[in-house]
């Protein structure tokens, strides 16, 4: 049971939020202009990487607010956590 | 015209005020239904000047910015819910005029005004052993260092969603279940009190 | 320490039967020798395959076996099956809802049904039935499209009343006034159990002694490759050429598809199991619950075997959060109100790679020579033998089996994904 | 009644004044308050209590505590009963009912021992190599093996008892209460820490409870009395004693399993919880689990009788039993030698100790040597005697590696063999926590190395035996851990004890034994494990310690191997010659000992198990006698029987009156979310797939909304409600996930877009009137709105108030008859429903439930996402390409011109007319366009509705077809269960009023 600090609420048990998944994956400008592969590039394929994610939360069940976290998946540890449209903290961000 | 009908609360069919005398005089821990208030969900921007001072001279009463807290002036109150997000909980029957007012007042700016006081009920909560009952279902740290009179939080009460406040540190708390829910945080809270003996209280 | 390998061993195994059995009993079971062998690695391999689980191991057992392709490595970064393989709940069933994926499992069941015998490995099928449980009237519908098309496939599927899922589990609950009542339930009696640790060792055996090079402590550290072509292997213990290399490493896909400058459709999220107590036995089929979330049987020991949901998170820490637990044994008590007073013994983790319409992708690659057989989710347990067929016939031929040609990596570009998420929502 | 022979006269933890009577395998005996069923069976001279798992071996009492492999009992029958408990664990009361598993017909003469003579046919992995004869006879084998496998068995009905779980907070969470867990929490909470301090023993004081030191000149388990009870005095600190921390998770989340009432068995008071599980969210954790005394491994180690030297000392001291009258020794360390004092000073004769060391020395040898007892350095049991029990025991001198005997034996008559191979930390929390373990050679164990997490380890768990090492490490562990969660180190004065300096150790993994064989050294006492079976697992090349832990199931008991692991893993590292380090251990995981299902469930269950969320109508639906179907949490009446009317003729009767006369269905569970905002429009035209331009304020809109897939994933109506404010409603399913999906959008992709996004789900009850009367029922009800078509026409809304009562009126359609679907502030629900009942009486106004508006809404062709949508379908399959923009962007566009979402063949929406017009077909039945005598048949689509039409007469289906537009005419079959089939025609999926005029009122 992670404890997740949401960046309003504060520090919260896991159940009260939802996962979203890999961060900033930006919706392609004009999606008709893209070929059927980078389309599919960003509609299902995912860093999924083993050590530092970057993803997205949602603090569900309290301000409903969205925000990025950085998180090893193997070790589960976080790096911290950072507003939407904010860069990633440390060394590790700064790819979008 | 509508106060021709009777307003039925989400948890009428319980009929709890006719258990009223039910459980021990020195109960540990004590219920009650406050069924209809007035709430509304106001959204905007705080650091917008001019959002904030409508809404404080036309609510009377000044919004909460520090999170999972709640301001009270004249009976009315200011629950921080987020961080462009406030439920303002006043008596029951005044929310569509405080509504009417605020979104006159606030017309052509960023904001949203949404009565909500039909969709939630409150159970008042309190007694020596409250605090043990809520942390039964609820994760937040309710110690009194952490959590006290003023406070409130969105949180879950075992698998409901609920704004839960405290009102004094005796302690009184309050639960703002969700409508469709109350039945079930109800039975949960009798449920979960029953091992410390718990009285149904009438306002 | 280790011993090398002797020629000698090779291809002459121990034939495992009563009677050898009772042979070694004198000799106090001194004389059996090694189920395979831990060679040193070669330089090089006309195959390597990646990932020593189930599904690698198969794939090494019939590459030798059905294409004579026997210069294979199996390498594996720990200990053989120590992944998904070695942590399922091992449910064996092939009723799934659309054409190519009852293709796929009903294949892999039927060589399940004569796996014992072909790896001369006693894998312990237990062919006790598998009940899917309908709580709602959303649920029955569900159900009934799935049993129509299993049938028409071919595939054995019925559907029970609630009155005969008591009687095919008498301890369940069906009263009606259940928070989600039992309305029904589907049964594939072909489904069942088989004991997970040995479908990994006796296709690790059975790979070996036809020549398979199996690998352990041997982790994949990079890809090489060439002009478009995949060159070899970088691994802890040092470069290994191979003119193909088939990744199976479940979990960790992701990983090694970036080795190779490549993009998966996965997510890597921890899914937890646990165990009671062995107790007699209780239930003799295998139930499972979509709604309610919670899969149970009772092994051969005695335990009850018990699954839920994936933690949310992506994860590769063979671990998850409690909460999940808690969901799961409310679940278990709701449908066995007789289970609330045994006792957990233990719980645990596995890495599922999920797929986003939770089917497996077995494919080529745009890398020359190299492959991946992943995406199996929560559910790839009872595709072992399956999957290794179709993708040995993948990798020998460098061309899809007929099986696995839907479930190849380009259904994400065209937009022809198998969801199967009906029938996994929870899927095993 | 059979006296207690084995009861000291004298001294104890035990209450001689409360005498408790049980019974054990159906005879009576007696205890006393203060015993562990475990304590009272040897005070009575009961040794034999159980079976092995394999062998049937006999199996007496081991240990005194938690790592118990063999005195695995059965308490109480019935809906009570429990398998598996072990014996050293429950604490005696009044009743008490236990007996042994896994034996028939009895612990004594089991018939299943047989086993053991087979033994030499089992050796681990056995059955991997047979049973495989012939063909698919595996399941005949099975039927077999499954009996004889298990312990315990299962309670015969449902749980009576009551559970309970609850959260708390701590700044320091201390797990195990002995010397160090005792002196770490009152430093902790001395310094004004919040500290929760957990045991799972009845008493404080771990070892000394049993072992008879002191701490500040006072008994041990006086001065942890005092202890316990200045830490209840202290405000902050939570004492739970019958309280395991049972697992150890990530962020400092640990659980605590505390047993309320188990040892009051079934007299237990209703009111309270028979167990509670704690959930503590800690800032720091002090592990002070203690120590593990290992077993030796020599022949015929597994024999009733045989017990850790601790386990011994413990019975005689805590409990005042004598566990044996005549007693040899057996150990490799200086620990066993205050237990022989112990026991010899309590009336057991100690015939000798062997003591593999070649030399031993320091203060216990030497009292032991003063008190006249035989030591044999250098020297071993290296075999036992006897059969239900322990008669005698053979020793011997080992040679200097330890390999092999170095001389002749010698035997020894007694009837209690106490071992002792020095100690194993419990390290399991500490792994639990992913802190690393380390190897100490010295110690022969694996104690803490590097922590992970915010955690000390202090006393027995970190390697420290020493009791003043142990206080002291505990008291500083407090201190830190106190000052680390932001408190003083005011944390009193470092509780003292007499420095007993602590002798090396020899440490010998397997005693060789005269046949040179290992086939009767168990190392896992429970499971029938032996240092053979280890071996021939790393001859067999299952050479990783998890494969020989899954070869052989060493460690896989209900013990986890607490007594085994670790002298398993020296087997197996003998066996490979590499040290024990690089073998390493298998994983720890939780729980640290077995945790109650229900415990876990806690009050989630029966009436809690989820919520049941529920309509302001909700009771009314309840008393006219509804059937209830369950949408998501919902419940939603699905039709409302009357006498003696099944489900069928009720919907049919609902389907008619709203076709005929005036219908009234519950909607509140349609989800509502009020969107303002001057972007509110730009978001419906991303989320939805139609245009929103052109809706005006009072306007009403259908949309469907697509996942980027393409696929359809929800739909709804939205309305104008002014210029910068919208209603959408969802499907009931599909309510949180909208609203989350459109804040998704909102904050991370466009969050400059002023948009706002409120659920209003709740605040409205939502009733629908519909049929041909409706219109003139709603105008009895409503004060000055014109309801004429041209005033208020189909998809436009207006306020007013209906009975009295602000509403908004909707006048959109499902069911294909004019319809007002009315919104009025929920507590006004039930006032306005039966206004509207009341009024409607004279037209016939009948409630209809889902059932009968999926019939409507089938008989008019309209979707119900779920049914005729499954996450694979898009708008154009649907022939819903009128929703479908083709000029502007929006969520999932792009997918919809991929190659498969464009292909021709796809499956597409057609209307099914069954050729027998009173046959229903199976909604989910697949169809094909032609028979086979048998499967497989190629299928060519699914039937997504299908239904009895009341109105039409006959059957209707919906059905996904592929190519199905193309095929209007065609004759199709769907093969039934029961191998007939049904042929149905493809037609247009619209069968009733296809002109629409009905529903324009
Ligand atoms: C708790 C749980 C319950 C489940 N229940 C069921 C069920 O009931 N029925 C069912 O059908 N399925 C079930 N599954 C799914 C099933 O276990 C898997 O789909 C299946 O076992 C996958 O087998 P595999 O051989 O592909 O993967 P694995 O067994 O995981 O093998 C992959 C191997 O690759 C190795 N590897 C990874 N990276 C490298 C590297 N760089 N170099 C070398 N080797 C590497 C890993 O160590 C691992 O041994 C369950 C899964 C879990 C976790
Ligand atoms: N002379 C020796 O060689 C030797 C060796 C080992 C221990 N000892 C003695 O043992 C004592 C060690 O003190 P200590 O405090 O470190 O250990 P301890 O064994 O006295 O206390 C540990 C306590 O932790 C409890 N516990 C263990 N796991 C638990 C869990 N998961 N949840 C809840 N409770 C749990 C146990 O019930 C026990 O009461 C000293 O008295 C020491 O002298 C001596
Ligand atoms: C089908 C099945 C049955 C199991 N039965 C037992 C058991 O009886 N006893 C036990 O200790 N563990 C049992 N386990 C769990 C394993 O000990 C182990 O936890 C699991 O394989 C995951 O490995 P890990 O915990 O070493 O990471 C079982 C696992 C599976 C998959
Ligand atoms: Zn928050």
């Amino acid at each position: 049971m992670f404890l997740i600090q949401c960046p309003w609420c504060g520090p919260r048990d896991e159940t009260e939020f939802g996962y979203g998944g890999e961060a900033h994956i930006a919706r392609p400008a004009g999606p008709e202009t893209l070929s059927d592969a980078d389309w599919a590039d960003y509609v299902f394929m995912r860093k999924n990487p083993k050590g530092v994610h970057l993803e997205r939360w949602v603090h569900r069940h309290g301000c409903r607010r969205w925000f990025n976290m950085a998180r090893d998946t193997y070790t589960h540890q976080v790096l911290g956590v950072y507003q939407m449209g904010e860069p990633p903290p440390g060394p590790e961000g700064g790819d979008g | 015209m509508a106060e021709r009908y009777k307003q039925q609360g989400a948890l009428a069919h319980l009929h709890l005020a006719a258990r009223t005398a039910e459980g021990p005089e020195d109960a540990s821990v004590r219920l009650i239904e406050r069924p209809f208030q007035g709430q509304i969900n106001l959204r905007g921007e705080i650091g917008d000047e001019a959002f904030r001072s409508a809404v404080e001279s036309v609510a009377g009463l000044s919004l909460p910015e520090t999170p999972n807290s709640f301001l009270e002036q004249a009976g009315r109150r200011a629950l921080w819910l987020g961080p462009n997000e406030w439920l303002i909980v006043l008596a029951d029957g005044e929310e569509t005029a405080l509504a009417e007012a605020l979104r006159a007042a606030l017309a052509g700016q960023h904001a949203s005004i949404a009565e909500v006081g039909h969709s939630r009920t409150v159970i008042g909560l309190a007694g020596a052993r409250a605090r043990e009952v809520l942390r039964k279902g609820c994760s937040l740290d309710l110690h009194p260092r952490a959590f006290g009179p003023g406070q409130c939080a969105q949180t879950l009460l075992a698998r409901a969603d609920m704004i839960l406040l405290q009102a004094d540190d005796r302690p009184t708390y309050e639960i703002n279940a969700r409508r469709s829910f109350a039945d079930y945080v109800w039975r949960w809270l009798e449920d979960a009190a029953r091992e410390y003996g718990c009285a149904l209280v009438a306002e | 320490m280790y011993s090398l390998p002797s020629f000698a061993t090779l291809g002459a195994m121990h034939k495992y039967s009563i009677f050898s059995l009772a042979r070694n009993a004198m000799g106090y079971h001194e004389d059996w020798t090694e189920a395979w062998r831990s060679p040193a690695p070669q330089p090089s391999y006309d195959v390597v395959i990646v990932g020593g689980g189930g599904h690698g191991l198969a794939t090494a057992y019939y590459l030798a076996k059905e294409h004579g392709v026997t210069k294979v490595a199996v390498l594996e970064k720990g200990w053989l099956g120590g992944g998904n393989t070695g942590r399922n709940t091992t449910i064996i069933r092939s009723n799934y809802l659309w054409d190519e994926s009852a293709a796929l499992y009903e294949k892999s069941l039927q060589l399940y049904e004569g796996l014992s015998r072909d790896l001369n490995y006693n894998i312990m099928l237990s062919q006790r039935g598998v009940l899917n449980l309908a709580h709602t009237e959303h649920d029955l519908k569900e159900m009934s499209r799935r049993v129509h098309a299993i049938r028409l496939n071919g595939i054995d599927s019925d559907i029970l009343s609630p009155a005969q899922v008591k009687a095919a589990v008498p301890i369940i609950d069906i009263s009606p006034d259940a928070r989600y009542p039992v309305l029904g339930a589907s049964l594939q009696k072909r489904g069942g159990v088989a004991r997970h640790d040995a479908v990994a060792w006796g296709f690790a055996r059975a790979a070996d002694s036809r020549g398979v090079d199996i690998i352990q402590n041997c982790e994949v550290t990079g890809i090489r490759r060439q002009g478009g072509r995949v060159e070899g292997v970088d691994t802890t213990r040092g470069f290994i050429a191979a003119k193909k290399v088939g990744v199976v490493v479940a979990g960790h896909a992701s990983v090694l598809a970036d080795m190779a400058g490549l993009r998966l459709p996965i997510e890597s999220h921890p899914l937890q199991a646990l165990v009671s107590e062995p107790i007699k036995p209780v239930i003799h089929t295998v139930v499972m619950s979509n709604t309610v979330h919670v899969y149970v049987s009772q092994s051969d020991k005695g335990e009850l075997v018990i699954g839920a949901g994936i933690d949310a998170y992506t994860s590769y820490a063979q671990r998850g959060s409690f909460h999940i637990i808690e969901g799961q044994m409310g679940a278990l008590i709701e449908l066995f109100p007789i289970f609330s007073r045994l006792r957990m013994l233990r719980q645990w983790g596995g890495i599922v790679d999920v797929c986003p319409d939770a089917s497996p992708i077995i494919s080529k690659t745009p890398v020359e020579g190299l492959y991946f057989n992943c995406g199996w989710g929560t559910g790839g347990f009872k595709a072992t033998p399956g999957s290794g067929w179709v993708f040995a016939h993948t990798v020998a031929n460098d061309a899809p089996h007929p099986i696995a040609a839907p479930f190849a990596l380009d259904r994400f570009t065209t937009g022809a994904l198998i969801d199967e998420h009906g029938a996994a929502a929870v899927a095993h | 009644m059979t006296r207690q022979q084995f009861r000291l006269a004298e001294g104890g933890r035990i209450d001689r004044d409360r005498p408790l009577s049980f019974r054990f395998n159906g005879r009576a005996y007696q205890g006393y308050a203060g015993d562990t069923l475990a304590s009272a069976l040897l005070a009575n001279g009961v040794h034999l209590v159980g079976r092995s798992f394999k062998y049937h071996r006999p199996r007496g009492i081991f240990s005194a505590g938690a790592e118990e492999p063999n005195a695995i009992i059965q308490l109480e029958t019935g809906t009570r009963s429990q398998p598996d408990l072990r014996a050293t664990q429950v604490e005696l009361y009044e009743g008490l009912r236990a007996k042994s598993v896994n034996c028939w017909p009895s612990v004594r003469f089991d018939l299943a021992a047989i086993n053991s003579r087979l033994a030499p046919l089992f050796p681990a992995g056995f059955y991997y190599k047979t049973f495989m004869w012939p063909g698919r006879a595996w399941h005949l084998y099975e039927a077999v093996i499954r009996r004889m496998a298990g312990l315990g068995v299962a309670p015969t009905g449902p749980d009576p008892d009551r559970y309970e779980k609850t959260h708390i907070h701590a700044d320091v969470l201390v797990a195990g209460g002995g010397p160090a867990g005792l002196a770490a929490a009152l430093a902790a909470a001395r310094a004004g820490a919040r500290v929760i301090l957990a045991d799972e023993q009845s008493a404080f004081g771990g070892q000394l409870l049993g072992n008879g030191e002191s701490v500040d000149g006072k008994p041990g388990a006086e001065w942890a009395a005092a202890a316990a009870a200045e830490l209840v005095d202290l405000p902050d600190a939570t004492l739970l004693p019958r309280t395991t921390v049972i697992g150890y998770f990530d962020d400092n989340y640990l659980t605590l399993c505390e047993r309320v009432t188990d040892h009051l068995g079934p007299a237990a008071p209703p009111e309270l919880p028979r167990q509670r599980l704690w959930k503590v969210r800690a800032r720091h954790v002090v592990l002070a689990t203690g120590a593990h005394e290992r077993p030796l491994v020599f022949q015929g180690n597994d024999r009733p009788g045989v017990m850790l030297a601790s386990a011994a000392q413990s019975y005689v001291n805590r409990y005042a039993v004598r566990p044996g009258r005549r007693a040899v020794l057996c150990a490799n360390n200086d620990s066993a030698y205050r237990a022989a004092l112990d026991l010899q000073e309590a009336g057991v004769e100690i015939a000798a100790i062997a003591d593999l060391r070649p030399a031993p020395d320091g203060a216990g040898v030497e009292a032991a040597r003063a008190q006249g007892i035989e030591v044999l350095p250098g020297q071993a049991v290296v075999a036992t005697q006897g059969g239900r029990h322990l008669t005698g025991v053979e020793i011997a001198p080992l040679s200097e590696d330890g390999n092999a005997l170095a001389g002749p034996s010698s035997t020894e008559k007694c009837d209690l063999l106490c071992v002792s191979g020095a100690w194993n930390p419990a390290v399991h929390l500490f792994s639990q926590s992913r802190g690393k373990l380390r190897y100490d050679e010295g110690l022969a164990c694996f104690v803490p190395g590097r922590s992970v997490q915010a955690e000390r380890s202090a006393g027995a768990c970190n390697g420290r035996f020493a009791l003043a090492d142990c206080l002291a490490e505990g008291h500083a562990a407090g201190t830190a851990a106190a000052a680390a969660a932001g408190h003083g180190d005011d944390s009193g004065p470092v509780p003292k004890a007499e420095a007993e300096p602590v002798g090396a150790i020899r440490a010998v993994p397997c005693v060789p034994s005269r046949s040179g064989r290992a086939n009767k050294h168990f190392l896992d006492l429970q499971n029938d494990v032996t240092a053979a079976d280890v071996a021939l697992a790393a001859r067999e090349g299952y050479r990783s310690v998890e494969h020989t832990k899954r070869y052989t199931t060493l460690g896989m008991g209900t013990d986890q191997g607490k007594t085994s692991n670790v002298t398993g893993l020296s087997v197996l590292a003998a066996a490979l010659g590499r040290p024990v380090p690089e073998v390493g251990t298998t994983t720890f995981r939780p729980p640290y000992t077995p945790v109650t299902f229900g415990t876990i469930a806690g009050r989630d269950v029966g009436d809690l198990a989820d919520p049941a969320r529920m309509t302001p109508m909700h009771h009314w639906h309840v008393q006219v006698g509804a059937v209830f179907e369950d949408v998501g949490q919902w419940k939603r009446p699905y039709c409302y029987p009357r006498q003696g009317e099944s489900k069928r003729e009720a919907v049919d009767r609902e389907c008619l009156a709203v076709r005929n006369a005036v219908g009234i269905l519950d909607a509140s569970t349609l989800g509502k979310i009020d969107i303002q905002g001057p972007d509110a429009r730009k978001l419906l035209n991303m989320v939805y797939t139609n245009a929103w331009n052109k809706l005006e304020v009072g306007r009403c809109r259908y949309g469907l909304m697509l996942g980027e897939d393409g696929m359809i994933f929800d739909d709804g109506v939205t309305s104008r409600l002014a210029e910068d404010r919208y209603l959408m409603t969802t499907t009931t399913g599909n309510a949180a996930r909208v609203l989350e999906w459109l804040e998704e959008w909102l904050q991370t992709e466009w969050p400059d877009w002023r948009v706002y996004c409120t659920s209003v789900t709740e605040q409205f009850a939502t009733m629908t009137i519909c049929g041909p009367k409706a219109r003139d029922l709603l105008a009895e009800l409503v004060d000055g709105l014109d309801l004429d078509p041209a005033a208020f026409p189909f998809m436009s809304w207006r306020a007013a108030a209906v009975a009295g009562v602000p509403a908004r009126i909707f006048k959109i359609s499902f069911t294909g008859e004019n319809s007002y679907e009315i919104n009025v502030p929920a507590n006004y629900g039930m006032a306005v429903w039966s206004a509207i009942m009341n009024a409607g009486e004279k037209y016939g106004i009948t409630p209809f439930g889902t059932e009968a508006m999926h019939v409507l809404r089938a008989e008019k062709g309209f979707i119900m996402v779920g049914q005729e949508t499954d996450g694979t379908i898009t708008p154009h399959d649907l022939g819903m390409d009128w929703a479908v923009s083709k000029t502007k962007d929006f969520l999932g566009k792009r997918s919809l011109a991929r190659a498969d979402t464009t292909r021709a063949g796809r499956k597409q929406l057609v209307g099914l007319l069954t050729e027998a017009a009173d046959a229903v077909l199976p909604e989910g039945g697949q169809i094909v366009s032609e028979l086979a005598r048998k499967p497989p048949m190629d299928m060519i689509g699914h039937v997504t509705s299908s239904y009895y039409s009341a109105a039409l007469g006959r059957s209707i289906a919906l059905a996904l077809i592929k190519g199905g537009r193309d095929r209007g005419g065609e004759t199709v079959h769907v093969p039934l269960l029961d191998g007939s089939s049904i042929a149905a025609t493809v037609t247009e999926p619209r069968f009733y009023d296809s002109e629409g005029e009905r529903l324009r009122g």
